[in-house]
């Protein structure tokens, strides 16, 4: 596999390869390092941080869906100090990159965790996008003076570069997209979940405690990789694709479409060595078709 | 630990539950789980309790549902099964030396109680909804020092709730253990009964999982006012720091 | 079968249950009849129909994704006159009510297609929302303002009753369907397909000779379900669901929601006789349930 | 019309070629189609041309391409298959009376072409990438007068196109019809040489199917400047009327 060419650059931070965990899917990582070594991956982003602890919505907080996932975990987590003191020194046990999640309820929440986050990680993705929690999330997310200001104001106590995730729940991406590219964004992740709903027929009662839930899987590939192509027609920063990926020819497909790296998501609950299967495969795919980098793949859609 | 492993034995147990036994390698503890791949078509893995390990072959009992189970009950002998596991932490058992422990299934919460009985000297409290339902008694009864069973309609055995037979049983306060798995309901009485005579009470509870590895944290109940995660922190509880109110 | 009450209302039309096709799915009715009396059916919803006949967009026009179709047909269809001379009477033959589909180009084109059907069909089904073809369809369709525009202006030249029906792809779903019920809308139909694209890893072409499509089935399901809960929140009109359906079940889950009525759309494309099986499924889930009218069921979904 | 059929026999033909033998209980035409359920985690249904039918058989063919024909090659003899069929409009065979007919096939494109043989009198040029993706030419050899194979890399027969073939074939001037069914290039040469040479000729068109019986116009094909539907106006169309430049 050492004659193919896996790096990438995710502005100016340099992916051993393009296969990165979604946020939320890994937890910060102990648990699927027992399953592989996440020094295999590109980059691990962990789940999304908020700065005090959250104890998330109720159970249940999972329904399957056709080819696809709702949930409703909204947010849970031991909140940015515990980040610090414990999680982040396990990562850096392994030769991976590490992107800090941040998901605050206010513009500044978000600043806070970005300027205590300095650079102890190498990217930090601000998360505009949550379904699953009442104020911030999505309402930052569908609104796109309101992606540039949050961006504009994080950017400004970050670091290290910033990754923006954009929510697929808007009419438009590119206009949210372009916002977050006016307001300083350096990178630019998609899609999050879209916003669903699942009814127990037998009691009449929504499947989630939380009613509605985020859909993620190979069910909204078809969403996800329409959006990557339109966001990377109408800007030049990098993207990191991702939505429905559980195999190398999908993350293929999502740099064919102009992602720069891929994150994986769903996978990771159905398989916990998605990661790096996805990443051999992906390797495999390369091979096959005789491209030496993969960057070389970036964007190559042959539009009809 | 992800295994390939392959089905040696099929049985129905009774018109909805069957029974698999699978090569396996890794040695599991009573209480563990393991998290199934179904079949195409169904996309999350679904979380089935060990029902008994013996030299490399492990049991599991599950009764038909929904899709998943559905189509893993067409799985047959010889056929490849995509599993994880064992998961999560199993039963105590230290706590159950001293006096007698009893065990207490509900439906298909029988299934990991039969592995720990195996284990430890008990006797089984085992409920079901009707005669026809009533399953592994047998098995109970052969590392059971008793085995009573309770149906809900009287079709069998003692006629109501499992929690009726144990609260009989309790009385004569030789019990210094219980072990419980079933209905939340019957789980909510048990902890109040054991907590209200100060015995050990464990339970296994259930919830709806992704991973079943502690990583998407979906799967969680309230324990000590505090959520943790069913696979990872449980599935077994102590009775006492279990919030069922919420 | 006959002790339980299908009947459904739609704007004063009686339904003799809430089983509907969906539109394009079943071209006009001629194949699937060949396969179950359409007698059996609420309503047929036929083709788009537009002013001139339209050739619609180049082959391939479908490709499969997870529990999903992606189709750009383009609204081929051979227009108004041939609707009225030929179709209509075709479907007149079926003890069934008739919904016509129109997807005109321009506001004005839908409303010559509306006068001129005068009360030729029962009820008349505005296509805001089509994403496959360049001018008119979705640009009408994600725009509250405009939505008003066309309803009110197409209403006034309806004889029968108007459904609008609404685009998934949008921010805020309510905000266009209150904008149909300003513009007089009688009912609403929701959700036409969400945009999506699948690009062959082997070429690097998008499958679709449109590059991109529709996406239907299954996958879409928890998505259309979300929407139509939400719609029956905001307003009282009518609703005929859509997005997945492929069984009684998934049929009541629609009601549940909040539905009068539900289209069959993808599942028709798979099983010609989709529409009466689900028809006959979600008779014994009544029974099962014992509720004796399906308008019991409507709407009863218990909120967390 | 819907039939649940069973599998009565399966072969395996080559590397990647399968052929089922079904209990169908309607006469197809020679260039008909059935549209098959592949099985759980495929939507869609798969076009399969009619290879033959006997009495109550009905027999198909098919190479694995993708998820769905590899969902159908997992199928064994004695479980059932949802197939929907016969569709479409089969070959014209009227005009094949007068003088010789030659069928033209180029690897999958072959399975219709045999049940067409074995109605009328014919001689086959059959085209395959390579010796060992050569099947059915017994079969062929049973029902025509003649078979010509080629292959793209000469291992086996003629090295070369089937068109080159065929324009060899047609010299002799003796041909008044020619059926054929392949990839796009071939049948596009096909056209031109037999429309050059004023021969009647029909082509059995592919394309991505929804479903199958005309109700949905995915399968457009143009033919006379407008979009007729592959599944109901044919698969097979009067190559004349084809428009391939589109
Ligand atoms: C730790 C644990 C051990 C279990 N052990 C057994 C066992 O030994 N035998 C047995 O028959 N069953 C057991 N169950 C319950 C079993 O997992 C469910 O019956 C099964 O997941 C239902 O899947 P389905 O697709 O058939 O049903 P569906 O209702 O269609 O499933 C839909 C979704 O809900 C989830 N779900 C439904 N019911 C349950 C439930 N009771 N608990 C958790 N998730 C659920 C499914 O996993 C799936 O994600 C156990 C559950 C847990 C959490
Ligand atoms: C009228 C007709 C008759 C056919 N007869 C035969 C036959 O006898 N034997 C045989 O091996 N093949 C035949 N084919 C081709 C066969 O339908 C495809 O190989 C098959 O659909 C591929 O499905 P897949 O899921 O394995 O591949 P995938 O490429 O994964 O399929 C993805 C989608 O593309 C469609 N698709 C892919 N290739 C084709 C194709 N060539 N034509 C139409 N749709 C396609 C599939 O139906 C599916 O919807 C026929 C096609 C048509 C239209
Ligand atoms: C269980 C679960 C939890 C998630 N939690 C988060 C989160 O905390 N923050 C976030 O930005 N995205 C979260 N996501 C969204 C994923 O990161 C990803 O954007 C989405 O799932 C689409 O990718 P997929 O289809 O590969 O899962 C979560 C997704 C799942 C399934
Ligand atoms: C092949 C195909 C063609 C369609 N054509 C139309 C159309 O002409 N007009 C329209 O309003 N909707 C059209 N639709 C959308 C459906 O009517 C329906 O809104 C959508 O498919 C969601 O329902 P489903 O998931 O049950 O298919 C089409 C859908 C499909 C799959
Ligand atoms: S199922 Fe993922 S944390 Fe328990
Ligand atoms: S496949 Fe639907 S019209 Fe041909």
């Amino acid at each position: 596999m050492n004659d193919i060419d896996l790096t990438v650059s995710i502005a100016g931070v340099t992916l051993k390869n393009p296969i990165v965990t979604a946020s939320g899917t890994v937890g910060n990582g102990w648990e699927i390092s027992r399953y592989y070594d996440l020094s295999e991956l590109g980059a691990v982003c962990v789940k999304s941080i908020t700065l005090n602890p959250r104890e998330g919505n109720r159970p249940p907080r999972i329904a399957e869906t056709p080819s696809g996932i709702l949930n409703s975990v909204g947010l849970q987590n031991k909140g940015l100090d515990f980040f610090l003191k414990n999680d982040l020194n396990n990562l850096r046990k392994f030769d991976t990159k590490i992107i800090a999640n941040i998901s605050g309820g206010t513009i500044e929440e978000n600043c806070e965790i970005a300027g205590r986050l300095g650079n102890e990680v190498d990217l930090i993705e601000l998360n505009v996008s949550c379904p699953n929690v009442k104020q911030g999330g999505i309402a930052f997310g569908t609104n796109p003076a309101m992606v540039k200001e949050i961006t504009q104001r994080v950017k400004d106590k970050c670091k290290v570069p910033l990754i923006v995730k954009l929510s697929p729940n808007v009419t438009d991406i590119t206009e949210t997209a372009k916002a977050a590219r006016q307001g300083g964004a350096d990178a630019l992740s998609l899609i999050n979940t879209l916003i669903g709903m699942k009814i127990d027929v037998n009691t009449a009662k929504p499947v989630l405690a939380n009613n509605i839930g985020g859909l993620s899987g190979p069910a909204i590939r078809p969403i996800a990789v329409r959006m990557v192509w339109q966001v990377a027609c109408c800007t030049d920063l990098p993207i990191i694709g991702m939505g429905g990926i559980i195999s190398g020819e999908d993350a293929a497909e999502f740099i064919i479409a102009g992602a720069t790296a891929v994150a994986v998501g769903s996978a990771n609950i159905v398989n916990p060595a998605a990661g790096l299967e996805i990443k051999n495969q992906l390797t495999d795919y390369l091979k096959r078709k005789g491209i030496q980098s993969v960057s070389k793949l970036r964007g190559t859609v042959k539009i009809n | 630990m992800k295994n390939i492993c392959k089905i040696i034995k099929k049985t129905q147990l009774c018109k909805e539950v069957f029974d698999f036994e699978v090569e396996f390698s890794h040695r599991p503890l009573p209480g563990q789980f393991i998290h199934v791949l179904c079949g195409d078509g169904v996309f999350l893995r679904r979380p089935i309790s060990i029902c008994d390990y013996n030299e490399g072959i492990l049991r599991f009992s599950f009764a038909v549902r929904g899709e998943g189970t559905k189509r893993l009950a067409n799985h047959n002998e010889g056929d490849m099964l995509d599993i994880l596991g064992p998961l999560g932490r199993g039963f105590d058992t230290g706590k159950s030396g001293e006096g007698t422990a009893v065990v207490v299934g509900g439906g298909i919460g029988i299934f990991p109680l039969y592995f720990l009985s195996k284990r430890i000297k008990t006797e089984a409290i085992l409920g079901f909804r009707t005669k026809d339902a009533v399953i592994m008694e047998d098995d109970f009864k052969s590392v059971c020092s008793a085995v009573h069973i309770a149906t809900d309609d009287g079709s069998y055995g003692f006629h109501g709730l499992v929690t009726d037979v144990l609260q009989g049983r309790l009385e004569k306060a030789d019990v210094t253990s219980v072990y419980a798995c079933g209905p939340m309901p019957m789980m909510k009485e048990i902890k109040r009964i054991t907590e209200d005579m100060g015995i050990f009470c464990q339970l296994s509870l259930e919830q709806r999982m992704g991973c079943g590895i502690g990583a998407c944290s979906v799967c969680v109940c309230k324990s000590k006012g505090e959520y943790k995660k069913v696979c990872q922190n449980g599935p077994v509880f102590n009775a006492r720091e279990v919030d069922f109110d919420e």
